[in-house]
């Protein structure tokens, strides 16, 4: 079993006491944890029970209710462009703009982050969008545009990749060479918290860490 | 005291339409807002109270349906063995 | 230094304070607004200029200047709630702001009122009513800010800010309206100079300032504490309040 | 095949992949699909050690690419692009400016004198509306696909990044109201000692309504029907602009120095330049959560 305690080295990101309100709902409560390198993380729950909440707290985009996150056991908020130059997120939306190409996209999204864009036409490549370079975004379907998104994963130097349902309308072989990518990334030293709903294909049970949510009143229903 | 007579104070010399215009109207905003806001205080608890029902009952029914497929897990087993038992 | 906030950054601890100065204030409240304005309508004397329509100005003047105090008061809360993280100020949007629209409100119609005497028109472009307007929309726009967010902590902190960009602009607005109103002099028929208060003038309007002080403290204290309870409605203490309270 | 061939293979891909990186599509996904069928643990200790050189290092200085005048540029360019290949963008609000206009002296009358007399405050007043009416763009679709929040969660400092869009909003919306502004103000009689100062106003005072109009945008943008909101938040603080900008015009018009009213003005704009950006951030974290 992957545990989270075994490494005694720093923990990448970790939380204390994170409580999470939305629409006056507790959605969870003096949650904490801790993400070594290594680990990889799969956030579990039914629909509405802050599987979205968390991963944006845990990146620094949304606040939580009370709690504090840790980048190396510092503050988030301390030190804000350190942790953000080691993170990766990619939440529901791909962030992909309509009016760009395939490639300046990813350029963008690339330098935006402080990566090399030498490399970009191969990590379309390694996403199955070879050939599509040149195309205007808004002629790609959705499942194009998210595989465009991803395809920032090849080059990340961060080794906190926080993914926000990675696999939505990413055929099978995408998801299993993804996978594939993700225990390379924490073999590598890095970690990967994901939410999915589809089951893993490929990561073994054990090499998974699960986090499950399910504090709310009205998950009665779930 | 300025004024000899009521009328005379209603009258306020000949300004009283203002006079009592600006008076009223102050006196209108202020109790309209200091009434809602004492009645937001009840309203407030009524909806507190309102979603704890509802909160409780959504547990109930959860705890119910637990102990009823409980039920049916046992049944279901008693089920298996009285076939094993027939076979 | 900040330390001995921290008790009142507790809600349950501010709600119960602000249950225990209503009482207090409400009584101040009504002996001052009582004395302040019996004595501004029974017993002060005409203005020897404006006649009796002087008594206006016991109402016009304490609302117009709580107006802009509120609003500043306003800003201070949004401040320590996006500096301090004070929680608790949060919510002082939602409190306060309707507070300071209605003294706003107010302000401008006894203004109203009090213009069409000694001008002859309801309204007259005068930098002080002008000022007056815009803040009104100021507040205005806090209020439907804070009303669009669904979520009540988003929509104080979205409120805040506006409330402290709000803030920067306010003597910038009053500069410009006062130094554009001068610049138009022309249409202003007579201003309201500052009359030299004599004291029996000076007290009624001291005693309704302080009247009308004291009122705003009141609603804004029951405001509060609708916030405090609507934003805590899953805490345990205010479980137990319900279950006493709820009919 | 066995397992360790298997094992090889799947080596021999990874190092292709981190080596050459320019394999073809179909090759890389053969790759994949090897991988996909037959998982070992020698595999991914294997893939793990080819990854080793590439190993993750915590940035902790920041890299050239980091720098400020990179991110400023990087965001420009972007927005600028998006806005070229979406012409009616920068069109539409143009068109708004030029009617609105026309309508004035329709609705006034076509005496010159009054035209004149009131022109700069109908320009000045429907180059507000033009602007209020662009703004909404300036965070809406970058908000509505994500390429908000990744701007947020990138290393730059988001005054940067947020500057940075301002600046090409400017650009877009601002810089064509000013270069059509002396046809319309032909068109309403504007005196002739006048033009300079049009000219140098909406020069120093669009970009103040882009730096403000921003920050009720960045307030708005989370929240469905923002527009009407929009203009309640942003137009109250557009007045002092209004007040001086015209002021400015309408004393150059009377031959008089207006270079007082120009400062004020240009205060405004520094003054907003640098505190516009933290508010619009603060805004923008708070829409975004």
């Amino acid at each position: 079993m992957n545990t989270l305690s075994k490494k005694n080295s720093t923990p990448l990101i970790s939380a204390k006491k994170l409580t999470c309100i939305r629409e006056e709902r507790l959605l969870f409560d003096e949650l904490s944890l801790e993400i070594s390198a290594g680990d990889i993380v799969q956030v579990e729950g039914p629909n509405g029970s802050g599987k979205t909440s968390l991963l944006r707290i845990l990146s620094g985009l949304s606040q939580p209710y009370d709690g504090k996150i840790f980048y190396k056991n510092q503050l988030i908020s301390r030190c804000r462009e350190e942790f953000h130059q080691n993170l990766l997120y990619f939440g529901h939306l791909s962030g992909v703009k309509g009016e760009m190409t395939a490639e300046e996209n990813l350029d963008f999204n690339l330098a935006l982050h402080g990566n090399n864009t030498t490399e970009s036409l191969a990590y379309l490549a390694n996403v199955n969008l070879a050939g599509f370079e040149d195309s205007l975004a808004s002629h790609l379907s959705a499942g194009q545009h998210r595989r465009i998104a991803l395809a920032r994963l090849y080059q990340s130097h961060a080794p906190i990749w926080i993914l926000d349902e990675p696999f939505t309308a990413i055929d099978k072989q995408g998801v299993a060479s993804l996978e594939q990518l993700f225990i390379a990334h924490a073999a590598r030293g890095g970690c990967v918290i994901l939410t999915t709903h589809q089951d893993l294909i490929t990561i073994k049970p054990e090499q998974v860490t699960k986090i499950t949510l399910d504090y709310s009143y009205d998950s009665a229903f779930d | 005291m300025q004024f000899n007579s009521f009328s005379d104070f209603i009258n306020m010399g000949g300004y009283g339409f203002y006079v009592w215009l600006s008076f009223g109207v102050s006196a209108l905003i202020l109790s309209l807002l200091l009434i809602s806001s004492k009645r937001g205080h009840q309203q407030i608890i009524n909806q507190i109270a309102k979603r704890k029902q509802r909160e409780d009952k959504l547990r109930e029914a959860k705890a119910l349906r637990k102990k009823h497929n409980e039920k049916n897990e046992e049944a279901k087993k008693a089920n298996a063995a009285l076939n094993e038992v027939t076979e | 230094m900040w330390k001995w906030l921290h008790p009142y950054a507790n809600p349950e601890v501010s709600y119960h304070l602000t249950n225990k100065l209503l009482p207090w204030f409400s009584g101040l409240a009504a002996v001052f607004l009582t004395i302040g304005l019996v004595w501004a309508l029974l017993f002060a004397p005409a203005d020897y200029q404006q006649g009796d329509s002087f008594r206006i100005f016991y109402v016009h003047v304490p609302a117009a200047s709580l107006s802009m105090g509120i609003y500043f008061a306003m800003a201070i809360a949004a401040f320590s709630s996006l500096v301090w993280q004070l929680k608790l100020a949060d919510a002082s949007a939602a409190a306060i702001a309707p507070v300071g629209a209605a003294f706003t409100a107010i302000a401008l119609i006894t203004g109203a009122a009090w213009g069409k005497p000694m001008w002859g028109t309801w309204w007259i472009w005068d930098a002080r009513l002008t000022s007056e307007l815009i803040l009104l929309f100021l507040y205005l726009g806090v209020i439907a800010l804070h009303n669009a967010f669904e979520d009540k902590n988003l929509a104080g902190k979205a409120a805040g800010i506006l409330t402290l960009v709000g803030v920067i602009n306010i003597p910038i607005i009053k500069y410009s309206v006062d130094w554009w109103n001068t610049l138009h002099q022309g249409s202003t028929v007579s201003k309201l100079g500052k009359p030299s208060m004599s004291l029996d003038m000076l007290w009624p309007f001291i005693f309704s300032f302080i009247g009308f002080s004291f009122l705003v403290g009141v609603i804004i204290c029951l405001r509060f504490r609708n916030e405090i309870l609507a934003r805590n409605s899953i805490r345990p203490w205010v479980r137990e309040l319900v279950k006493n309270k709820a009919c | 095949m066995t397992l360790k061939a298997n094992a090889e293979q799947a080596t021999k891909h990874s190092v292709t992949k981190h080596t050459t990186i320019k394999s073809s599509s179909t090759e890389s996904l053969s790759a994949e699909s090897v991988i996909m069928g037959k998982v070992s643990i020698e595999h991914i200790s294997l893939e793990s050690s080819t990854l080793k050189s590439t190993t993750l290092e915590s940035h902790t200085q920041s890299s050239p690419q980091l720098s400020y005048r990179h991110a400023f540029m990087l965001v420009l360019k972007r927005d600028l692009t998006i806005a070229m290949r979406h012409k009616d963008d920068i069109i539409n609000p143009l068109l708004f400016f030029v009617i609105v206009v026309t309508l004035f002296p329709l609705g006034i009358g076509p005496e010159a004198q009054t035209l004149s007399r009131i022109a700069p405050g109908i320009i000045w007043v429907a180059a507000l509306l033009a602007t209020l009416l662009s703004l909404d763009r300036l965070f809406k679709s970058d908000h509505l696909d994500g390429s908000l929040e990744q701007m947020l969660l990138s290393p730059h400092p988001i005054f940067i990044l947020v500057l940075a869009k301002i600046f090409a909003h400017w650009l877009i919306t601002g810089l064509p109201l000013i270069l059509i502004a002396p046809l319309l103000a032909v068109l309403l009689h504007l005196d002739e000692r006048s033009y300079t100062a049009l000219l140098l106003t909406l020069l120093l005072g669009t970009p103040v309504l882009s730096l403000l109009g921003a920050v009720g945008v960045a307030l708005t943008v989370g929240i469905k029907k923002g527009g009407v909101l929009l203009s309640l938040l942003v137009l109250p603080l557009y007045i002092p602009v209004l007040i001086f900008a015209t002021s400015a015009i309408d004393t150059a018009a009377l031959g008089l120095p207006y270079s007082g009213q120009l400062a004020i003005i240009a205060a405004l704009f520094f003054g907003s330049l640098t505190l516009a950006p933290f508010a619009v951030g603060a805004a923008l974290k708070v829409s975004t959560n």
